[in-house]
């Protein structure tokens, strides 16, 4: 069972206890979601996963320290690279894996696969493959908060690739200046597909950009999932209170490819095992030992519920029926009699 | 009572802003300055700037931000000021408007009308002389509206706001100030219904928006002829009242199709495919179109005339569909 | 000599760029990667960076820049990762480089290629898996080129990258490792001549890009039951090669268009007019067509197979227009 | 005749001669184009212009000033307020006021009319109707110069209200990460159509975005036309020399409405006289005759040529052949034989 809804939001814990809890937690969800990937990873290689999949293992810490600092009604928009996110916001691995393998459990009965999770009662939002053109729609999300009146606030993921996009700028520019309750958050993983960030970016600090956007802005590595909420929380609050966005910059690494069909040749073997030293799921459980005095037998019984979980998530998906055929135009009209093969 | 289309226009977004508070206005210079075509006249002062806002120069962010709030329960009327300005915002309404209902499998609607000016207007040039309906006519998804009259403006554009899927809705930068009958009370069109404008017998012409006003004066020009000229509002492109059309050319066996954008997979192009898969035993000469030329707007007026459907190009095709001029190449 | 279409479209490039130095290629991922689909392989170390350019993920602005290099003399070739993302560059594809020549009055000219692969692949899902040619070719200035063999594709790129206009060159994605015979040394193919990949006597199959290897795997599948079909592949679509298509029916009297994009509005409506409308009187079948079902593509593998065109809806098609099937609705 | 050729390039006049000189000819440049758009928009009230007509009218030294620090064979992008630029650029008033009228000896013939100028001989490279559009476009051209090792410059001019546009977003990113040889000059006349800066940009200066581009940046008044010609010329210099480029403010201000058919009533009568207390065209003329003590009959009689010149082009325009009707199908692909009605 995921547990995210036990998210504590912004507001931080008050003892050690109520903090190692918490860092168990988030612990449990990276791990989880971890595991998750590397399932779907097995699954393609053996053919039973098509498409393009897109891995966030290394990133992990991101979404998920990021979406704890979130309440339940805020909303989570994201790009292709979003497994993680879509756990992170009380997703289950069943629904992921099963989306991948096309099946109709899935989170979008097999119609969007890996890069269109969507989920209406988590209020995750998806899941898009233009790079940059989901940010407008979050931006419009946040809109929405501010013309109801509702508190709720939206987080909007996007890679470091999609910093120089048209529409991020627009999408940026207008929550700017209509001061909407949102915080953009680029996962800046230094590459895109195969071009380093000096490559892509003449100014290296994305969050440059925050002044000419009025935003508020900050900048940190996040392989420390606790700092991750912690200074996202300070961004949600800002928009929550004052409605002011926010621009962050999280500092983080993928250990795999951009993609399954990308060896990273482009990256040198001694750079990923030295990001691999600051692994952000190993870093938890050594902190929980360390820091919280968590007796390893615990970690060891989660850890083993997290792996049972995802077992029982493979066979899920591998034993559910396949998408439904009337669903390929089912969805595209609200008026299921307007038969799109006509229209 | 007696409007033109740009007030009934106005009425619909009002009336249905009153009916339901999600119901906004999004769009360069629809506030302040009352729109670019003043089709949004009076709405800030009545609706507030909340309801009624002013965007920058940002067509990709703003109608990105309407298709975000249309996931979330608003119900956005994003105002292009004129359609032409649709290009940069494309990619977020045929991959996130067009889409997200079935990406996310259902879960999520956009419940939006992403509406304003199109088609040539007197002499605008290449830029800002487009008709692209065939283009969002070919995204499934989406649904595509382009009204001739007053009253279809106003019943057609109620339907659009209330319709749970992203609609386009084009408006005939010259109609604007076109007056016309327009139904007391509610009277909202449903969107996949033609309308016969003319009815005749010896030849269907199938035309929409400002087309609908060539083709009828066409009519009268043939009908001294002895001519009898039907003429066919699809009224909405997409869905298309197929029934109508191939009604009508079962009844006349001839069939013209004019349409203000470019030739080459043009709506009519669709159209004329259709017709002759369904009806094919019906017809009795090939189908003609009347279309732009191929080219880009030339800016001088006589040039632009030269370019676009005029009546009196109508005219020549419904004769040639009767076999009463020689064939084009 | 025996190449894949991607080494094919490779070579091309290479012997263009070193004839003549104005020509160079941009894009994501083009140079150090070696291409997303390793179209440009090897290319970065044949020519440096100065002419084999990295780009950020900027659609609009790099195209932007092909616009513009191409007005003051260079002749750049613009790779597309893919085609789906040409919507967040159409702007500058229609509105500047199909429109320049025309809003100068013949004073600038725009050399360049816009190339990459289109349609879908394998479960890429909605966003992923779009057949956009019908846009392009609505747009008078642009020429549009969809090669389905390693020898087309070759001569026809070279032939895009020499012409002075700008040339959208859509490659298929599945088509890449297709290994086939290439004529040795030139052998540019000129735009707007297309090519009878099959003859046969009982129905014309119009088809281009991937959809040709369907045709005839259709063909073959025909061929036993006694049905002779002629496979007629356009390979320009704008300008199109319609004498080619018009005799062929001429002869056959039958006619199925088979495309990979959307029904509404697409190449094959515009195919179909043409037919109907020039060789009216040869037709003794409607015309039937293939296309892709009207819906945003789904990702699971056996709905993507219900929704793309394959050989048995072919071979159902063509029995159609041979009236030897019910006709769909 | 126009003088353009004349223009110095950036290196600043020696001698109080040559200044005087120098601003003699930028005054009558300036008052050239007044006289042009004034011209124009008479005959656009008497219905023989048609369509849009955007008039640059108060904004002159902008396009003067910023075109004398140029070279000849640099090159210039404008927008659709653009009728200043060409003829700054060495275009002729004839050419322009006959391309308003659609005839055949119009700088595009008579096909692109008042939004798209364009001269080849004279490196005017257009004339664009889509707010932001052309500054890909003209980063393009100086890739293309950068590319051929030439040392030419491209000045891109845009409007304040372009600034949100994702096009231009992408234009200076690839600008700053390829260090074009371009200038991008921002013509801040504080409205796009009926809207005030304010309610379009959340900050107000246009130039703090620049350090997100990795841009020079400069901002200043624009009604001096000395001011804007030293101004530009440096930034010219330093795309020249260093390949650096800049995106450079100048703040203006329109005294027509947007268009022919905008009355402009969302401005207050006071705002428009304040600005017109620093009208560019008279204040060179009073700075002429103060500073550089030009005899007043010298004024006189290079104003009375300029009406002369004028009153030539409309005469010309009205008496030019209409645009050709095979200009329609001949300028869309290179080979005439290419017939579009048949393509
Ligand atoms: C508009 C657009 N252009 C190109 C692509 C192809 N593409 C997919 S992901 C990607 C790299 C994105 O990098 P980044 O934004 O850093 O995100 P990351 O993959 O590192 O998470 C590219 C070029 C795309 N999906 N959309
Ligand atoms: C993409 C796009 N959207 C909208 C328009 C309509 N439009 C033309 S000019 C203009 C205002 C531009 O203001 P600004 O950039 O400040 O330039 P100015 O007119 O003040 O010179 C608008 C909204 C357009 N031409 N292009
Ligand atoms: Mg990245
Ligand atoms: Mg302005």
């Amino acid at each position: 069972m995921n547990k995210s809804d036990q998210n504590a939001p912004t507001a931080q814990p008050e003892n050690h206890e109520q903090q190692r809890a918490l860092l168990g937690d988030l612990y449990r969800q990276m791990l989880l979601i971890r595991r998750v990937e590397e399932a779907s990873a097995k699954a393609y290689a053996q053919g039973k996963i098509g498409g393009f999949l897109h891995l966030g293992i290394g990133q992990e810490s991101v979404c998920v320290g990021a979406i704890a600092a979130a309440r339940k009604t805020d909303y989570v928009v994201g790009t292709y690279r979003e497994h993680g996110h879509y756990i992170a916001k009380g997703g289950s691995p069943k629904e992921v894996l099963a989306e991948l393998y096309g099946k109709a459990t899935g989170s979008s009965g097999g119609l969007g696969g890996s890069m269109h999770l969507f989920s209406q009662k988590n209020r995750f939002l998806g899941g898009y493959g233009i790079v940059g053109g989901h940010v407008p729609l979050a931006a419009g999300v946040a809109f929405a908060s501010k013309y109801r009146d509702e508190d709720d606030v939206t987080l909007c993921f996007f890679g470091d690739g999609s910093v120089p996009q048209g529409a991020l700028h627009e999408g940026l520019s207008l929550a700017g200046l209509w001061k909407l309750p949102i915080v953009f958050i680029c996962e800046n993983n230094q590459y895109s597909m195969g071009t380093p960030l000096y490559r892509t970016l003449a100014v290296e600090d994305v969050t440059e950009r925050a002044s000419g956007y009025a935003l508020a802005r900050d900048r940190f590595k996040g392989e420390d999932v606790l700092r991750v909420r912690e200074r996202v929380g300070v961004a949600i609050e800002r928009a929550r209170k004052e409605r002011q966005p926010t621009l962050i910059e999280v500092i983080t690494y993928r250990f795999r490819g951009h993609s399954m069909s990308d060896p990273a040749t482009y990256r040198t073997k001694e750079e990923v095992e030295e990001w691999k030293l600051r692994d952000p799921v190993p870093l938890a459980r050594q902190r929980l030992l360390a820091e919280f005095a968590m007796p390893e037998d615990q970690l060891v019984s989660l850890e083993a519920a997290v792996k049972a979980e995802v077992q029982e998530a493979v066979r899920f998906a591998e034993s559910s029926p396949p998408a439904e055929q009337e669903s390929v135009w089912k969805h595209v009209y609200a008026d299921p009699a307007l038969d799109p093969r006509s229209t | 009572m007696r409007l033109s289309y740009r007030e009934a226009l106005n009425q619909a977004m009002c009336e249905e802003m009153e009916r339901d508070p999600n119901v906004l206005l999004l769009g360069e210079e629809v506030g302040h300055y009352q729109g670019a075509y003043k089709v949004s006249q009076g709405m800030l002062q009545k609706f507030g700037e909340k309801r009624v806002i002013d965007t920058p120069i940002a067509e990709a962010g703003f109608v990105g931000v309407g298709v975000g709030a249309a996931m979330v329960g608003l119900r956005p009327i994003v105002e292009l000021m004129t359609f032409n300005f649709s290009l940069v915002a494309i990619d977020q309404i045929i991959n996130n408007a067009a889409k997200i209902r079935q990406m996310s499998g259902g879960q999520f609607k956009v419940p939006m009308v992403i509406r304003g000016a199109g088609g040539a207007a007197h002499q605008l040039g290449a830029q800002h002389s487009q008709s692209l309906e065939a283009m969002f006519c070919h995204v499934p998804g989406l649904k595509v509206v382009m009204p001739s009259t007053p009253a279809d403006a106003k019943g057609l554009l109620k339907t659009a706001i209330r319709d749970d899927d992203p609609v386009i809705f084009i408006e005939g930068e010259l109609l604007y100030g076109n007056q016309g009958e327009v139904p007391e009370g509610e009277h909202p069109i449903p969107l996949g219904k033609g309308d016969i404008k003319r009815a005749g017998s010896d030849c269907t012409i199938v035309c929409w928006s400002k087309m609908v006003h060539l083709a009828l004066a066409a009519a009268e020009v043939l009908a001294k002829e002895g001519i009898s000229v039907e003429v066919v509002d699809p009224r909405t492109l997409k869905p298309l009242d197929t029934e109508l059309i191939f009604s009508s050319v079962a009844k006349t066996h001839r069939c013209v199709i004019v349409e203000e954008g470019w030739p080459f997979s043009g709506v009519g192009a669709e159209i004329a495919h259709r017709i002759q898969h369904a009806v094919f035993d019906e017809l009795d000469a090939p189908i003609e179109r009347v279309t732009a030329m191929d080219v880009p707007m030339p800016y001088a007026l006589h040039l632009e005339e030269l370019v676009v459907p005029t009546a009196p190009k109508v005219v020549a095709a419904v004769r040639r569909a009767l076999y009463l001029a020689a064939p084009t190449a």
